[in-house]
């Protein structure tokens, strides 16, 4: 059974997406618990990939039983089973959380939202695990196209952020896919591991090196990296919560997998690393990536729109921790992929449930949320202390390999970025602690809660619903957990996906 | 805004053209791109799939994963369009709009007001929206006639995919044109009567659950996934006449799902979600 | 001059791709009606599309379509008479990828006439800027 | 004697972890403080019962994970930690059952969280106590910074969100700012982090790195109080005493010295230090930290206020000692943690005590205060004796080995540094002693009838007084670990 898991993989949920959207229409009760299954699903069959790869059993799987150059096949190796457990686990802790918001905004056409949920997931499970660059377009689109419904649900400015999220996506998009064309113009082929074996003459011409310039560009476009990020803010910001605590954490770090799989396997490590010398620059790039996002995260007004900043600042991390060059730099851009995925979907999830039960993300009307919402604001510190670094959890050990990557590679000025960066994460979240610490509740603030004076005895908690709670708590633990699993995780995993030739 | 729009045009121009000149010219046999996988479709097409329309073939079994998923898109496409326009029943502001009615054989249109209730013959008289469309008798009976044929070209041409060019995605267009030919010349509720909101919802679900059906089956018959010589087990002819049903059966499954989508996508957009009056 | 000259003629398909692509990249950046971005999107993919086919081309090739006459055996199938299908295979699907995306963007387009009652980015800024 | 693994140092950092949980759910206050004190009792016990092996020179190590290659979240007790762990977990059984008298005393709001946070606080301290390299060191460091933010920050009024700030700025800023790259650039120096008895780091390194990362260290640690970082502690005094008396003189403090004595003798090495002669380098800062804080406390009008800077004085005396690269020196300043511990700590009681029971702040209102709380000015005396240095009391026992430290390497400059220094401090002192007890007649602001703090709080000061001359008689046990250590 097991030889069939790359297939299942993709298949379950995309057979329940049919099955929830029918039962939208036949019987509506039924969707939540298939959308349930088909995470559930994903997430085991994701389970035992990994521990196949773990295993050592290579995972490679022909599609209709097509060899591969002709056929579509997929290639499960150390890389991207991490990267597929991470997606399958935060689609299904998100869809927990995701319940109440559902059934209180889209009663009657939760079939359709779940039905776009697990295909968003479907894809982006789908081009993780691909071997073929085409087959990664196509799964792009529909991570794309239902990521753009999902977004544009949102109140207030959520269509207009979508609709320039499209423009900027398309684009993105099609330069991958004319990047894809050049290299099938001068290969001929579209398996990866096939275009990589005839390029390997080519690595001088022209045609290669524009089509590698076009297809960074593309992937960083999707993925929001500094100077192309405009849509990024406003599309995660007015979405509705449960879309931006899937879409926030998921959709950058997958685009920043593609970025590796397409360095690392098309393209190979010492082209882009030895014939060009382009790496340089791109880490002063996320340089500049990381101080303007975190000094944008600073001036903003709303609680929502400055997590999306810090999620522009963290992709700054991974791209310039991955372009170092080195084994170091390369663990530390996997290892956030994995720790970034879980602590952006712990502030998002915080957010969504401080929305859900305040109405408003404005940070000045945080007040008092300590004592109305404990539970909540307990998880969003272990979140926070997680996005400054702090040891026990996990964004501290992927920051501590990118900082020992920019050591070894002699690189001080993204040094100085990771720590500044830091820095300003700890007054990013402090200034929210002291507004939800110092000040009291405000009269009649939408809340239950009455007003009073010095808050001498708490008002009344009115806490989240535990279906948010509960995922809240399971991905703070997870925080903590996974950071002291981490030499596991890079011990096991991460140090067999370095290329040999990586110093 | 213009002038920044010129420069990274320019730019990106530069970029792409300074990339052409390694290409091999237009059409030349020999240029990498036509010598190293293609040839293989082109020659053992007819030997491994009994199928001459090489697209076909190449679409629906060597790289069937990717249609699988570009029939999902169109899939998730119509969702998404349901999901962001539709204006549920409950919602919609109750107030009665004034109403128009046009007694059928003379061509007179009568106007009610708003909320008065009048009893009148319905078989006579039909419907008019408040949109006035012209009413045209030629354009509704030649309508009226041509859709028939236009759906059986549409079903032939998914039949035919094997052997001319066509398939799945083009017989669908063409089923759901004519349905959209259908409320475009009479009026969206008639095209409602023929085809409901619910049926085309359920259209597309279906078609590729049809795709993905057949490729699930296959595995359960041992062979990976989307192999269709697994079916050789339920299909007559041997293996390869195998391959050969179980494109067909995948190029219904894909017409299914297109017409499905196009005619769900097409009543949500024309109404604006409110299934009322269309174009 | 005379081989830059053969050097243009003989690689024209791709000048005509780039500048389809330019023009739907200047609408995307510069335009100020929602719609006509929309539009200027759906050139820039079909420009994507118009360059793989004419990867495909072979001079003297005929559709591939075999005719194949069932009672005498095989005669060699040549893949220099048939043109290259994989582009046309992939354009399929791109095909079907930018109608998918130009419905969702004109639904969304509509969501925004809703609640603005405009398509003209500048006047829904100005609304959103002072509600 | 190779080392024991033993789960005996993880149970005695996690008892008062575990004890959070309980704390949260308990509803009435009695059951609470039960808890509280169950805990640090049982922290104590533990602690204790790991004694007799650390004293045969046994290390008991325990590893929770290996996280990072060569480097591992874990535990090893040797003398050193055993020391200042002692210190730290008997005195909490102190502080709670003070605070306990304090928190009703003045009927503060938020006691539960107030509880929880100290417990926190305390198990961080442990933790950093029993760390077995730079890395558990640092987790437990930073752990400790955010665990006591709220108890800093306890009155929820404006003062203390801009002390809460400052706090967090300079504490918070330091570490990651400075401890942070320079583990960083010392892993990839050594390959390791774990504490070796000459320090890890290799001798070939460059002189300019190794210098640079020493002071990164040394004012990266800014909860060791040393000038230009030190003002956190003075605006922290606006926490209720017994987090002044418990964490601000012993604990969170202690942890910043402990830290810095651990980055000298277990990263850089004795050896190390003295090759490069960056030792002269450091008790330069620590001497220029001990007299302008003397100094500035000899200004300060506010009791509290005062003891901090003294605070910020002595601790420097320790990092002093530690920088002669002396074994008697090293010996001295370790034992200084626990005899300032115990004398500060009767200081910030009593000044607790007057609060309490005077409301009083300010020394210029404490004019015959001796009239009518003898007991407690008693005890002030005790403690202020102790932190000068004079013989009857624990502090003349560590002053004496300090200076006897700064002779085998004829740091005369150091000698007389101390010498000023403690006369500094009688300078401070024996002010409010003096008009405590002999005040004239027209200036007495208290009639004299004796009206002391509640029993809770007086109990405690003067056990800690007993301490402190105690410890004069009998300073064999901390002597022991500390020449343990210093070996």
């Amino acid at each position: 059974m097991s030889a069939h898991y790359p297939a299942l993989l993709v298949i379950i949920p995309l057979l329940a997406s049919f099955f929830i959207s029918a039962a939208g229409w036949l019987r509506p009760p039924w969707c939540f618990p298939l959308a349930l299954t088909a995470m559930g699903g994903s997430l085991l069959v994701s389970i035992g990939l990994l521990a196949d790869v773990i295993r050592g059993i290579p995972d490679l799987y022909w599609f209709g039983g097509w060899a591969p150059p002709w056929g579509i096949y997929y290639r499960v190796d150390h890389l991207n089973a991490l990267v597929l457990v991470v997606i399958s686990g935060v689609g299904f802790v998100n869809l927990w959380a995701a319940r109440p918001t559902v059934d209180r905004e889209l009663p009657e056409k939760a079939g359709a939202f779940y039905t776009l949920y697990v295909l968003f997931v479907t894809g982006l499970l789908g081009m993780v695990v691909t071997g073929d660059a085409f087959n990664l377009y196509v799964l792009l689109e529909i991570a794309a196209i239902t990521g753009y419904a999902l977004i544009a649900l949102g109140k207030g400015r959520a269509p207009l952020a979508s609709l320039n999220y499209i423009f900027m996506g398309t684009i993105g998009a099609c330069f991958y896919l004319l990047g894809v064309g050049y290299l099938y113009i001068v290969t001929g082929s579209l398996n990866m591991q096939d275009i990589a074996r005839l390029l390997a003459p080519l690595h001088g011409s022209r045609v290669v090196t524009v089509a590698f310039v076009i297809m960074m560009v593309g992937v960083w476009l999707k993925m929001g990296f500094f100077p192309l990020h405009a849509w990024l803010p406003n599309a995660y910001t007015y979405a509705p919560s449960p879309v931006s605590s899937l879409v926030a954490p998921l959709m950058t770090k997958v685009m920043v997998y593609v970025m590796i799989r397409m360095v690392m396997t098309v393209f190979t490590v010492d082209y882009a690393f030895g014939v060009l010398v382009l790496n340089e620059a791109v880490v002063w790039l996320a340089v500049i990536a990381i101080v303007a996002g975190s000094l944008m995260a600073l001036a903003e007004k709303d609680f929502k729109r400055m997590l999306t900043f810090i999620v522009v600042a963290e992709v700054g991390y991974m791209v310039g921790g991955f372009w170092l060059g080195n084994r170091s730099g390369f663990t530390g851009s996997v290892l956030h992929i994995v720790n970034d995925a879980l602590m952006t979907l712990c502030l998002f999830l915080a957010a969504g449930s401080i929305i859900h039960a305040r109405g408003e993300s404005r940070i000045q009307s945080l007040q008092g949320l300590f004592s109305t919402m404990p539970w909540t604001m307990g998880a969003l510190v272990v979140g926070a202390m997680s996005i400054i670094g702090v040891p026990p959890t996990c964004g501290f050990f992927s920051k501590w390999y990118l900082l020992l990557g920019a050591v070894e590679g002699g690189h001080y000025g993204f040094l100085a970025a990771l720590l500044f960066s830091s820095l300003v994460n700890v007054v990013l979240f402090f200034r929210i602690f002291e507004i939800g610490y110092f000040e009291p509740m405000e009269a009649s603030h939408g809340g239950a809660s009455h007003g009073h004076a010095h808050g001498h005895e708490a008002p009344a908690m009115s806490e989240a619903p535990l279906g948010m709670l509960v995922p809240l708590w399971m991905t703070a633990l997870g925080l903590i957990a996974v950071g002291f699993y981490t030499g596991e995780i890079v011990g096991r995993v991460i140090r067999h996906a370095i290329p040999a030739t990586m110093f | 805004m213009k002038i920044l729009g010129l420069i990274i045009v320019v730019l990106v121009g530069a970029v792409l053209e300074y990339a052409t000149i390694d290409f091999p010219p237009l059409g030349d046999p020999a240029s990498p791109a036509s010598t190293h996988v293609s040839p293989r479709y082109i020659e053992k097409s007819i030997e491994e799939t009994a199928v001459p329309n090489v697209v076909t073939s190449v679409l629906a079994d060597y790289r069937g994963f990717d249609t699988m998923f570009e029939t999902t898109v169109i899939f998730s496409a119509g969702v998404a369009c349901f999901l962001l326009l539709r204006v549920p029943p409950s919602r919609r502001p109750q107030r009665a709009s004034e109403r128009q009615y046009r007694h059928r054989l003379t061509g007179l249109t009568f106007r009610i007001k708003g909320g008065a209730e009048v009893s009148l013959p319905l078989h006579e008289f039909e419907r008019v929206d408040s949109i006035w469309t012209p009413y045209d008798f030629i354009i509704e009976k030649v309508c009226r006639y041509l859709i028939p044929f236009i759906q059986l070209f549409g079903l032939y041409v998914i039949a035919h995919g094997h052997h001319s060019p066509g398939g799945g995605f083009q017989g669908g267009v063409i089923l759901g044109a004519s349905i959209i030919l259908l409320s475009v010349s009479h009026n969206l509720r008639i095209a409602l009567k023929r085809m409901g909101e619910r049926t085309s919802a359920l259209f597309s679900p279906v078609g590729v659950f049809i795709y993905a059906g057949t490729g699930a089956l296959c595995l359960i018959l041992g062979y990976n996934f989307l192999d269709y010589q697994a079916l050789a087990a339920l299909l007559p002819g041997g293996p390869i006449m195998a391959r050969s049903h179980g494109i067909f059966i995948v190029e219904v499954g894909v017409g299914m799902a297109v017409m499905g989508t196009m005619v769900w996508i097409f009543k949500n957009l024309a109404s604006l979600g409110r299934y009322d009056e269309g174009l | 001059m005379e081989d830059i000259l053969r050097q243009i003629i003989e690689k024209d398909n791709y000048w005509i791709y780039i500048t389809l692509m330019m023009v739907g990249l200047y609408a995307i950046i510069a335009k100020n009606n929602l719609v006509k971005k929309i539009v200027g999107m759906n050139i820039f993919q079909t420009a994507v599309i118009l360059f793989y086919v004419s990867i495909g081309v072979k001079k003297g090739a005929t559709i591939p379509i075999i005719e194949h006459v069932h009672d005498t055996a095989h005669t060699a199938i040549h893949a220099v008479d048939y043109i290259n299908p994989l582009p046309h295979v992939l354009m399929l699907t791109a095909i079907v990828v930018s109608v998918a995306t130009l419905g969702v963007a004109l639904a969304i387009a509509i969501t925004v006439y809703r609640r603005y009652q405009t398509l003209e980015e500048d006047e829904i800024l100005k609304q959103i800027r002072e509600p | 004697m190779e080392p024991l693994t033993s789960l005996k140092p993880l149970i005695a950092v996690l008892v008062s972890l575990g004890v959070v949980p309980i704390l949260i759910s308990s509803r009435n206050a009695n059951v609470r403080e039960a808890w509280t004190f169950g805990a640090a009792g049982a922290k104590f016990l533990i602690v204790l019962s790991m004694l007799p092996a650390v004293l045969e020179g046994q290390e008991l190590v325990f590893i929770v994970a290996e996280v990072l290659p060569g480097v591992a979240v874990a535990l090893r007790v040797d003398a050193f930690g055993m020391l200042f762990a002692l210190v730290a977990s008997s005195l909490w059984i102190v502080t709670s059952a003070y605070s306990i008298g304090y928190m009703r005393g003045l009927n503060e709001h938020g006691q539960t969280r107030y509880f929880c946070f100290f417990a926190l606080a305390l198990s961080a301290t442990i933790g950093a106590a029993f760390s077995a390299n730079l890395f558990t060191l640092y987790l437990f460091y930073e752990m400790l910074s955010f665990a006591t933010y709220p108890l800093v920050t306890h009155h929820q009024d404006a003062e203390a969100r801009r002390s809460g700030r400052k706090y967090l700025l300079y504490i918070v800023g330091t570490s990651i700012g400075l401890v942070l790259p320079a583990m960083i650039l010392s892993y990839d120096l050594a390959g390791t982090l774990e504490f070796s008895t000459h320090g890890f780091l290799p001798h070939s390194a460059s002189p300019v790195m190794l210098g640079a990362l020493l002071f990164m260290f040394l004012f990266g640690f800014a909860k060791a109080g040393i000038m230009p970082f030190h003002s956190w502690l003075p605006a922290a005094m606006v926490a209720p005493t017994p987090v002044s008396a418990l964490l601000h003189a012993v604990a969170v403090v202690k942890v910043g010295v402990f830290c810095i004595l651990r980055v000298l003798t277990g990263v850089f090495g004795l050896d190390l230090l003295a090759s490069l002669n960056l030792g002269v380098a450091v008790t330069y800062v620590a001497a220029f930290t001990i007299l302008i804080a003397s100094l500035i406390a000899l200004t300060q009008d506010e009791l509290k206020r005062r003891l901090a800077f003294s605070t910020i004085g002595q601790l420097s005396y320790i990092v002093l000692g530690a920088a002669l690269l002396s074994p008697k020196g090293l010996t001295g300043a370790m034992i200084h943690i626990a005899m300032h511990a115990f004398g500060k700590i009767t200081l910030f009681f009593c000044a607790g005590a007057i609060f309490v029971a005077t409301g009083k702040k300010y020394i210029s209102q404490m004019v015959g205060i001796g009239r009518r709380m003898p007991v407690t000015m008693a005890a002030f005396f005790i403690g202020s004796l102790s932190v000068i240095g004079i013989p009857p009391t624990g502090g003349f026992v560590s002053k004496w080995h300090l200076v006897l430290g700064t002779l085998p390497n004829h740091q005369w400059a150091m000698l007389v540094v101390l010498l000023i220094s403690s006369l500094l401090n009688a300078a401070y002192f024996f002010p409010i002693v003096y008009r405590a007890f002999f005040c004239q007649e027209d200036q007495c602001l208290f009639e004299d009838t004796p009206k002391e703090a509640p029993l809770w709080c007086l109990v405690p000061l003067v056990i800690t007084a007993a301490c402190t001359i105690l410890l004069f008689f009998y300073p064999f046990l901390f002597l022991r670990l500390a020449q343990l250590a210093g070996s």
